[in-house]
């Protein structure tokens, strides 16, 4: 106890966590006004939540400054900056998407009078509770600075999603993808659990920075002890599970096509960035350096190596036979996890700040994707087979055009955003020498660029079938709108690389590091004299 | 540096316009688009500096954009890239002009995408950073893609997949070697990474000679897709077989340049060592493909075919020349680039023009056009005739040129520059000039000459063509293509300027070699050191280097008996 | 002209003809070995710039005819550009004779005239550094000869043609001028360019005029046939010229002529033993020779170059394109010297010259005898009579091969047009067993006379001027100290006596004999087949009639006829040389061999030898007057005398067994063409459909979709696994851990921990 | 605690355990293995649930021992997290597991298999 209060003052810490305690009551409120008698007031659940997103925004940027982080003795004090300012633009694309589509036909019959409001019936308020709530979660896991606060802010991140699924929309598939994802992200819960435990009993303290230290101490003299590393394998095994890491994806596609788009389109980013963040954080604590001395150990490197290969291959061929959009986005998001796995065995230098600029680039191609499926309707029902996209143009020019740049970008076709994100990610493996992983992710880009090819072949070149006569964009015009404006976002925001490279690099730095020597800054790349390291070009050469 | 930019923005501008306009006025659009564009080029080209002595231009500093990855937004070209910009900047109004009437609906995209094309192609002849040339390269894919799968024949959906599938893998094996020498540059220099043309090329000529081996191979390997290189070539065929006229014109005149452009700029000068190491290999696999391929279009009734199977050969001749690493190989694959865009060019746009008329596009069915179409005829002839390299026409220069680099590569001793190929290579590649000659001769007997056949009555003029010609017939002839008529001012118009330049070229060459031997020398000039370094028994890598080829001339003995 | 004036006219040229046999003890001192070579160098001269006129008027004319043909005027202009700009040449050509003549034959210096930029690369200073190839001229004897000799005829013919193809008018009329005047320019640019590069350009050039005038009747399969053939083959021996370029460069560092030949003579014979970079250069230099010239193995095509209207035939594929080879290896002699490659080296390409040229000589003859169209006689004399100057040069008498060129160029012309007026009259009609008795057909008279002129000279009758020029280069056949060569004599002689027999074999039939007059398929004659020239045909077929009744050929016109008289006088005045040789001192061909690269040839043979123990030059006439005789007198019994005889003689010989390969395999010139056609071109159209399979069915039908279905066959092989349960799901994932624990156990234990 | 501390200080490496606590790790496995067995063969939605509370359960015995051992009460403190945890998930578990009941009148999960390749 007295461990905890003695290096426990709470202010700078609850400074911090302002913006997450504006999100939890802009949750509160969802809750609330979603119960409320009025169809009006209820209606105003999404934009409270949008609100809400935006408040917690600019509380971030209030409160978020260095100086505050550095009291707060984060182990990598701007994170968190970075992750809420990702986690509320995305989440704010997410809320758009589901608007208009939660308790639809509820929504209906009240307004068409045919039946009377009924609590029990309405879910809006408690769907984008837990959307909130979610995200607040996965924005409390960078504040971590022992196992307690990473648990429970990753079981705040967890558990609304298994919610979610479940209310998304009420059919037996959503029901079975709720027990599948639940049950089975229990089991890994409790795995990493015990892995926490064991840490615990290598080191005998639960906060990030002793455990650190003990850790260094450990490492100089003949290296971890077992349970130190079967602890980390049995954590890293509760964190894969979040990243649908291979051999833990095997939920995903199930889970993605059981739930509704938009909840698909949440937790095929939330629970990610929540998982990465528990993983740098992790690996940090047990021995990542910035100087790289002591590494990770082997094993657990090597883990992860073999992690990262099966994680993107699997995805990449799994995503080849699918014919269910949702399915195929499931299997290209487990593909995904494997790039930024890639990014994480680069090392702290520079593979963090790849890994995290991924993440924005995957969430907002993805959203952009998913999105767009999210703005399309079959007779009321969702539209989740490839071939009703067939022709799409035809019908909601918007929405094709928004999901064939999502899944241009997500194949990294330049200057998308995708393609930075993964340029990035290549420079990271290069520059830590990771020659074989670099191979593999390039010969699985190959791939995928067959399978994302359907997202833009099917509605731009071939022509509607019969089988399309229903398909039509959704009423509400937010999903739409939300979807378009992340898919110019992959547009438009590679030319604001620089400043997300300052952020993904000011993020990635751990507490007291100084700043990175050869970090692409970005003040401009300065040529060298030619021929300085190449003796045999001639001063003619192309310059 | 407005200029450069505004040859890459004013194609976008003029394909988002298009988007936008309305169906009608998309034509013009997209021709006022590329006009402007070739007006544009034509200001850059007449301002360029450099024309003579292979500098680059403009030398502007960067704009900063994307500098965090670091690229370096450089636009600025040497003379082989001015020479490509001009080509595409003239190939594409005449693209348009030749789809008018072939291309009915979805004519707004249509037209937008060969603007994206163009924007993308400009972005990559102009590019002075890595990467910036990547993003053109592979954007390309995407208007490339969709003309081919919207606007294409009956197998375009196959032609269309492994069109993109292909390229796609190809660039991205390409762009890990990019990365390889830029990542690795940053991490061992310990610099601020770049991705600048000229850095990496300094840096990977100083690498070990096993590490520039798999550059090398990277960065062929990649290209040779685009190229194609047999045994890679599978899906050009395909994709010429089922694109619409101008999107064969583009692909043949334009999209495949950039492959071996991309060989010329980046994987021979940054990986010297591994290109030396690697020259047979890939010289082998050209001459089989001149050969084979060669040899296929021989026994192909589908012309369109026939011409795409060609310009495989043709390209592997290009490349096997740069191979020989001499001036005289240098210049003559570039100046292929440029004249096999304009013949090849034209001879797709004559089959097109033809294939709109009758389509068919097969040799069997239709044939001895001559008699309805000599108009048409006379530019398949001429363009067929560049094709095979006839002497004063464009064709004769560089393959003249690439053969006898080639040949003389051996002898490189004397000619200043040691190549490790030579007249057993030329020989064997010389078999083009007869294989050449003897099936752009069977299309012309079958398609232009002979007796006119044509789908609808071929059966009754079969054998005997001079029955054609009576009154009684005529009638009949009629019935079957009434409508069929000799070419139209637009379609003259749209060949002229190919025509032009192959006579042009052929009979005036001098600007062009002029243009392009200092480029040539700069790429040859790493290869001439290191050969003459393994001839004089490898000395160690710090030993003086002479810094121009003259010099390197002047170091060796002279006295030099022929084996 | 008449046939009396003829005895007499040869009978006052025998004591010239005996000038010519003796005298002229110039150099023949070895066979390969001519002593240290040396050229003098040209002399520029850009005044004579006005030499390019030559080349540009028939390239005006090229113009002015495809915008003719292009803009579909009818009429008849073409023709008169045409014959307008040939007649300026000539007189540029003759004016340059007169003016600078007198220079060359007093200084040996070539005239050089540059006139522009073509292909102009260095990368060096040095030697070796750079490859010029610029328009210029370089123009000695043998150049001035050609000029001469293509820019008249080439107007005759032209003359010739404006009526030939008159019915044309409305339809390739303009086509066909655009050709004839690109052959010309091409012709001259091949001749008078200064450097390989630019013959090559005039190589290549008149290849492709052969190609279009060959295929002028393009709705004919068979003649678009033809023209490909004949341009494959040729393109077979212009590989051989490129290769022999790049050699010349590779060793010389210069393709300009005037570089080259000082830097021969200034290499000495010592260095360049055993250097195949050398060596190799002239028996490229020949290959090239047997495709335009239609030697050796490829001389297949010219046959069928007869597809083409006559009138290309006489001009194009007997008088001038086909001499090219023979220009080449004139131009070239330097090369088949001992000093250039070496004494045995020389020898070898010599020989092989010599047996080439005598080979295809004989083989011609041979199926030149059992021909029934008149038209594929003379084609198959014409590659005869290029193998007697081919094997001239090989034997070591250019100046023999030169003159035989000139002269032949005039007489096979008049055989060429004067059958070509038959078929003009015939309705095309080519097979003269179809054909007989038209000395006596009125308006035909003279045709016939011209004929037999050309009939006479073909079969090399003494004191013609064939026979003058021929007997030069048998004679220093004969008289060589060189065993083979000797050999090629005698076969030489034999051919001779072949030719005389074939060549009055089709006079006689044609002349001779009861009037027959079967109209032919109106082929070649009137070929307006296919173009769109509608009412006009009608007509032309009902004047011209296709039915055997009521056929009345219509006699050459006045052009035609006007042509044949001056060309047939020209044939005989080509002996002037030798006849007045006596009286000038020299012999005016010779004259331009001896101030040319190939004056090391110009040889006439050594004055004083001896064949079968005899003075050479007597027995030489004797023999060359008594083959020719045995063979006249066969044709006579066979064709003039006793037809019947013939005709029984022939159905005898392909009654016998033994005898009959002889009769068919002449008339199907020996099968060569089946038996390339079976063998080379079965064998590689096998290949290429066995390429062209592999590519579709294999490359991308097979390797290029398995590996495209590699990931999905994995992800298939994985299926399975995605049971739907969740105690499926946890045991896979916890299998799948255990899995990657092994894997990490397996390495860490095999030491290497990654 | 502060000998916890000195323990953390002078030797990095565990400290030697008394057997008691060995025991109790062991049952902390045992428990744990029980619950992955359970959860692996179970097909009743309940006992598979009740299968992973007892992994939990396992992990909270574990931290208790650890805490033990370390003399640190962090350990114990956490396990008061893992219950509330717990109690929260077994309330998502249950209401799911009645709703599904109420959906299919079963309790055996492979009702629940249709979402497949």
């Amino acid at each position: 106890m007295t461990v905890l209060l003695a290096n426990a003052d709470l202010g700078p810490k609850f400074l911090l966590i302002v913006p997450e305690i504006v999100l939890f009551s802009g949750a509160v409120l969802c809750a609330v006004l979603g119960l409320s008698k009025s169809s009006a007031i209820r209606s105003m659940v999404p934009w409270v939540s949008l609100a809400a997103l935006a408040a917690t925004f600019v509380a971030m940027l209030r409160t978020w400054t260095p100086e505050a982080a550095a009291a707060a003795d984060l182990p990598m004090p701007m994170l968190g900056k970075w992750v809420i300012a990702l986690l509320c633009i995305v989440g704010a694309g997410h809320v758009l998407a589901c608007m208009g589509s939660v308790d639809r036909e509820v929504e209906r019959e009240v307004s068409a009078g045919r039946s009377a409001f009924d609590p029990v019936r309405v879910i809006r308020g408690e769907f984008h509770a837990f959307l909130l709530l979610s995200l607040c979660g996965a924005m409390l896991v960078c504040h971590a600075t022992d196992l307690v606060w990473l648990f429970l802010a990753f079981e705040l991140c967890s558990l609304p999603t298994y919610v979610l699924v479940a209310i998304g929309r009420g059919a037996d598939r959503s029901m079975e993808a709720a027990i599948k994802y639940f049950f089975l992200g229990a089991m890994s819960t409790a795995t990493m659990l015990f892995g926490f435990a064991l840490l615990y009993g290598a080191t005998g303290t639960v906060e990030l920075a002793g455990m650190r230290e003990a850790f260094m101490l450990q490492a100089q003299t003949g290296g971890l002890g077992t349970v130190a590393v079967v602890g980390i394998l049995m954590a890293l095994i509760g964190v894969c599970f979040k990243l649908a890491a291979a051999p833990m994806h095997f939920y995903a596609p199930d889970v993605y096509e059981g739930a509704s788009t938009p909840v698909a389109a949440f937790i095929s980013f939330v629970p990610k960035v929540q998982g990465f963040v528990t993983l740098i954080l992790l690996l940090g604590t047990v021995g990542w350096s910035a100087n790289g001395t002591p590494d990770i150990p082997a094993t657990v490197s090597a883990v992860l190596w073999m992690m990262a290969v099966l994680t993107m291959t699997v995805g990449n061929i799994g995503a080849l036979l699918q014919r269910s959009a949702k399915r195929m986005l499931a299997y290209s998001s487990i593909a995904n996890s494997g790039y930024m796995l890639v990014g994480i065995l680069a090392g702290p230098t520079v593979g963090i700040d790849a890994t995290l600029l991924y993440l924005l680039t995957y969430g907002v191609a993805n959203l952009a994707t998913f999105g767009a499926l999210a703005a399309l309707e079959r007779n009321g029902h969702e539209v989740d087979s490839i071939d009703d996209l067939a022709g799409l143009r035809t019908r909601a020019p918007m929405v094709a055009i928004a999901l064939a740049i999502g899944a241009l970008s997500l194949t990294g076709i330049p200057p998308l955003l995708g393609f930075w994100g993964k340029l990035d990610i290549f420079v990271a493996s290069a520059e830590s020498a990771q020659r074989a992983l670099l191979v593999v992710m390039a010969l699985n880009s190959g791939v995928a660029a067959f399978y994302y090819l359907r997202l833009v072949a099917l509605p731009f070149v071939s022509e509607p079938t019969p089988r399309t006569q229903g398909v039509m964009a959704v009423q509400s015009t937010w999903p739409r709108l939300g979807a378009l404006v992340f898919a110019v976002g992959c547009i438009a925001l590679p030319f604001a690389s620089g400043d997300l490279k300052r952020e993904t690099e000011a993020a990635s730095r751990p507490a007291g590091a100084t700043d990175r020597a050869d970090g692409a800054d970005a003040s401009g790349a300065t040529l060298p004299p030619a021929g300085a390291s190449g003796p045999i070009l001639t001063q003619k050469a192309f310059r | 540096m407005t200029l450069a930019v505004l040859l890459i923005v004013l194609p976008l501008a003029g394909a988002l316009l298009c988007l936008a306009a309305s169906e009608r006025a998309a034509k013009a659009l997209g021709l006022a688009g590329a006009l402007a564009t070739l007006g544009v080029a034509v200001a850059f080209a007449v301002q360029f500096p450099h024309w003579t002595d292979g500098g680059t231009w403009p030398d502007a500093t960067g704009w900063a954009v994307f500098s965090a990855f670091g690229v370096d937004f450089l636009l600025g070209t040497d003379a082989v890239g001015m020479l490509l910009v001009l080509l595409t900047a003239m190939l594409m109004p005449c693209a348009m002009l030749a789809s008018f009437s072939a291309i009915v609906q979805r004519q707004k995209a249509f037209y937008a995408q060969f603007l994206f094309m163009e924007a993308a192609v400009m972005l990559a002849f102009l590019a002075k950073d890595v990467i910036l040339f990547y993003i053109g390269y592979e954007f390309t894919l995407v208007p490339l893609f969709l003309i081919v799968a919207i606007w294409g024949g009956d197998d375009r959906r196959n032609a269309a997949i492994k069109l993109w599938v292909f390229s796609f893998v190809g660039s991205v094996i390409s762009l890990v070697g990019f990365v390889y020498l830029g990542a690795s540059r940053a991490a061992e220099l310990n610099e601020p990474l770049t991705f600048s043309i000229a850095a990496l090329t300094s840096y990977g000529q100083g690498l070990p000679a096993d590490v520039q081996w798999w550059v090398f191979l990277a960065l062929m390997g990649g290209f040779a897709v685009k190229v194609p290189f047999v045994p890679v070539h599978s899906w050009l065929p395909l994709a010429h077989g089922e694109a619409p006229t101008a999107g064969s014109v583009v692909l043949a005149g334009i999209v495949i340049k950039i492959g071996q452009y991309g060989a010329l700029r980046f994987a021979f000068p940054m990986a010297p060592e591994g290109g030396l190491a690697l020259a047979h290999l890939f010289a082998a696999l050209a001459v089989i493909g001149i050969i084979a391929m060669s040899l296929v279009c021989w026994v192909q009734n589908d012309v369109k075919r026939l011409v795409a199977y060609s310009s495989i050969a043709h390209m592997g001749l290009a490349l096997l020349a740069m191979f020989a690493f001499n001036v005289a190989g240098m210049e003559g694959g570039i100046l292929y680039m440029v004249n096999h865009g304009l013949s090849t060019a034209g001879l797709f746009m004559c089959i097109g023009f033809a294939y709109e008329r009758y389509h068919t596009k097969d040799m069997e069915v239709v044939g001895g056009l001559m008699q309805r179409m000599p108009v048409w005829s006379v530019f398949m002839v001429l363009f067929a005739m560049a094709s095979l390299a006839l002497p004063g026409l464009n064709g004769f220069i560089s393959e003249f040129l690439c053969l006898m680099g080639v040949f003389t590569a051996d002898w490189g001793m004397k000619t200043g520059f040691p190549g490790i190929l030579g007249p057993t290579y030329a020989l064997l590649a010389g078999s083009a000039l007869v294989l050449g000659a003897l099936y752009i001769l069977r299309m012309l007997q079958k398609y232009v000459f002979g007796p006119l056949r044509e789908p609808g009555d071929h059966g009754h003029h079969g054998g005997h063509g001079h029955h054609d010609g009576h009154g009684h017939h005529d009638g009949h002839g009629r019935r079957g293509h009434a409508a069929v008529r000799d070419l139209n001012g637009r379609e003259i118009m749209a060949m002229l300027p190919l025509a032009a330049g192959c006579i042009v070229i052929g009979l005036w060459p001098k600007p062009l070699l002029d243009a392009v031997r200092p480029v040539a020398e700069q790429v040859v000039a790493p290869y001439t050191v290191l050969i003459e370094r393994q001839s004089a028994g490898a000395a160690p890598r710090t030993a003086a280097v002479p810094d121009s080829p003259a010099a390197a001339v002047d170091a060796r003995p002279d006295a030099e008996v022929i084996q | 002209m008449d046939l009396a004036l003829l005895p007499t006219l040869l009978l006052a040229a025998v004591d010239g003809a005996h000038a010519a046999s003796d005298g002229h003890a110039a150099h023949a001192a070895g066979y390969a070995d001519v002593g240290t070579l040396q050229f003098a160098k040209a002399n520029v001269d850009a005044g004579y710039s006005w030499l390019k006129w030559m080349l540009l008027a028939p390239l005006a004319s090229v113009v002015l005819c495809g915008a003719f043909a292009l803009l579909k005027v009818k009429g008849r202009w073409p023709a008169v550009f045409t014959v307008g700009s040939f007649v300026l040449a000539a007189a540029l050509a003759v004016q340059l004779y007169l003016q600078w003549s007198p220079t060359l034959f007093s200084t040996h210096a070539p005239l050089a005239v540059p006139l522009g930029d073509w292909i102009d690369l260095r990368w060096g200073t040095g030697p070796f550094q750079s490859l010029v190839a610029g328009f210029g001229l370089y123009i000695d004897g043998i150049t001035m000869l050609w000029m001469l000799f293509v820019t008249v005829l080439a107007t005759l013919i032209a003359l010739y043609a404006s009526e030939y193809m008159e019915s044309d008018v409305k339809a390739g009329y303009a086509r066909f001028f655009f050709a004839v005047s690109l052959f010309v320019a091409s012709m001259l640019i091949l001749v008078m360019s200064d450097n390989l590069i630019g013959l090559y350009l005039g190589w290549e050039g008149v290849g492709l005029c052969s190609y279009m005038l060959i295929g002028y009747y393009a709705t004919q399969p068979g003649a678009v046939a033809a023209n490909k053939k004949a341009f494959v083959m040729n393109r077979i021996g212009d590989l051989g010229l490129a290769l022999a370029v790049f050699l010349i460069w590779t060793n010389y560092g210069t393709v300009e002529y005037d570089g080259l030949f000082q830097a021969i003579a200034a290499s000495d014979a010592g260095t360049v033993q055993g250097s195949w970079g050398k060596a190799a250069i002239p028996f490229l230099l020949l290959l090239a020779v047997c495709g335009k010239s239609a030697q050796g193995p490829l001389f297949t095509w010219l046959p069928d170059a007869m597809w083409g209207p006559t009138p290309v035939s006489a001009l194009i594929h007997a008088a001038t394109m086909v001499t090219a080879g023979i220009y080449l290896l004139a131009r070239m002699a330097p090369f088949y010297t001992a000093q250039a490659i070496g004494a045995e080296w020389a020898e070898t390409a010599l020989l092989t010259v010599g047996w080439i040229g005598c080979a295809t000589a004989f083989i011609g003859a041979t199926i030149a005898c059992g021909q029934f169209d008149y038209k594929r006689v003379f084609a198959y004399s014409t590659i005869s009579s290029l193998g007697y100057m081919v094997m001239g040069l090989g034997v070591g008498t250019a100046f023999g091969g030169v003159y035989y060129v000139f002269t032949h160029a005039w007489f096979k012309a008049l055989l060429f047009l004067t059958a070509g007026a038959v078929m003009h009259g015939m309705a095309g009609q080519v097979d003269f067993r179809k054909l007989g008795g038209l000395l006596k057909v009125p308006g035909f008279r003279l045709t016939m006379l011209c004929m037999l002129l050309g009939c006479a000279y073909l079969a090399t009758m003494p004191f013609s001027a064939a026979a003058l020029s021929k007997d030069i280069i048998l004679y220093q056949a004969l008289t060589s100290p060189v065993e083979q060569v000797r050999w090629m004599g005698w076969l030489g002689l034999a051919t001779a006596g072949i030719t005389a027999y074939y060549a009055f074999r089709v006079w006689f039939r044609l002349a001779l004999g009861p009037v027959r007059m079967e109209p032919g398929p109106d082929q070649h004659g009137h070929d307006d087949h296919g173009h769109d020239a509608h009412g006009h045909h009608a007509h032309a077929h009902d004047s011209h009639g296709h039915a055997g009744h009521g056929f009345h050929p219509h006699a050459p016109g006045v052009r035609i006829s006007l042509v044949l008289a001056v060309i047939a006088v020209g044939s005989v005045l080509a002996g002037l040389p030798s006849y007045l040789e006596g009286k000038l001192g020299f012999n005016w061909v010779q004259r331009f061999v001896s101030n040319s690269s190939a004056w090391i040839r110009d040889t006439a043979g050594p004055e004083h030898a001896e064949i079968l123990g005899r003075d050479a030059h007597g027995a030489l006439f004797v023999l060359a007057t008594g083959v020719v005789v045995v063979g006249v007198a066969l044709a006579f019994v066979l064709h003039a005398a006793n037809p019947a005889l013939g005709d029984r003689l022939r159905t005898r010989m392909l009654a016998t067994p033994g005898l009959k390969w002889l009769a068919t395999g002449s008339e199907h010139g020996w099968w060569v063409d089946q038996i390339y056609a079976g063998t080379i071109g079965m064998a590689s159209w096998i290949v290429a459909q066995l390429l062209y399979v592999t590519d579709r069915v294999v490359m991308d039908g097979i390797v290029v979709t398995a590996v495209g279905r590699v990931p999905g066959f994995v992800a298939r092989i994985f299926q399975p696994l995605y049971t739907g349960s969740v105690q499926g799901y946890a045991l896979t994932m916890a299998g799948g851990i255990g899995l990657i624990l092994v894997w990490v156990v397996w390495i860490w234990l095999s030491g290497g921990a990654s | 605690m502060n000998t916890a501390l000195a323990l953390l200080a002078d030797a990095p490496v565990s400290p030697a355990m008394p057997a008691s606590i060995q025991v109790t790790l062991v049952l902390a496995l045992l428990l744990f293995a029980i619950g992955l067995v359970g959860f692996l063969t179970r097909r009743n939605m309940i006992l598979m649930f009740l299968c992973t509370e007892l992994m939990f359960q396992a992990a909270a015995l574990a931290f208790v021992a650890f805490g033990r051992m370390w003399m640190d009460l962090s350990g114990q403190l956490f396990v008061i997290f893992i219950l509330t945890v717990a109690a929260a998930e077994a309330a998502l578990a249950l209401g799911l597991v009645v709703l599904l009941y109420r959906r299919k009148e079963t309790l055996s999960n492979d009702a629940w298999a249709e979402l497949k390749e």
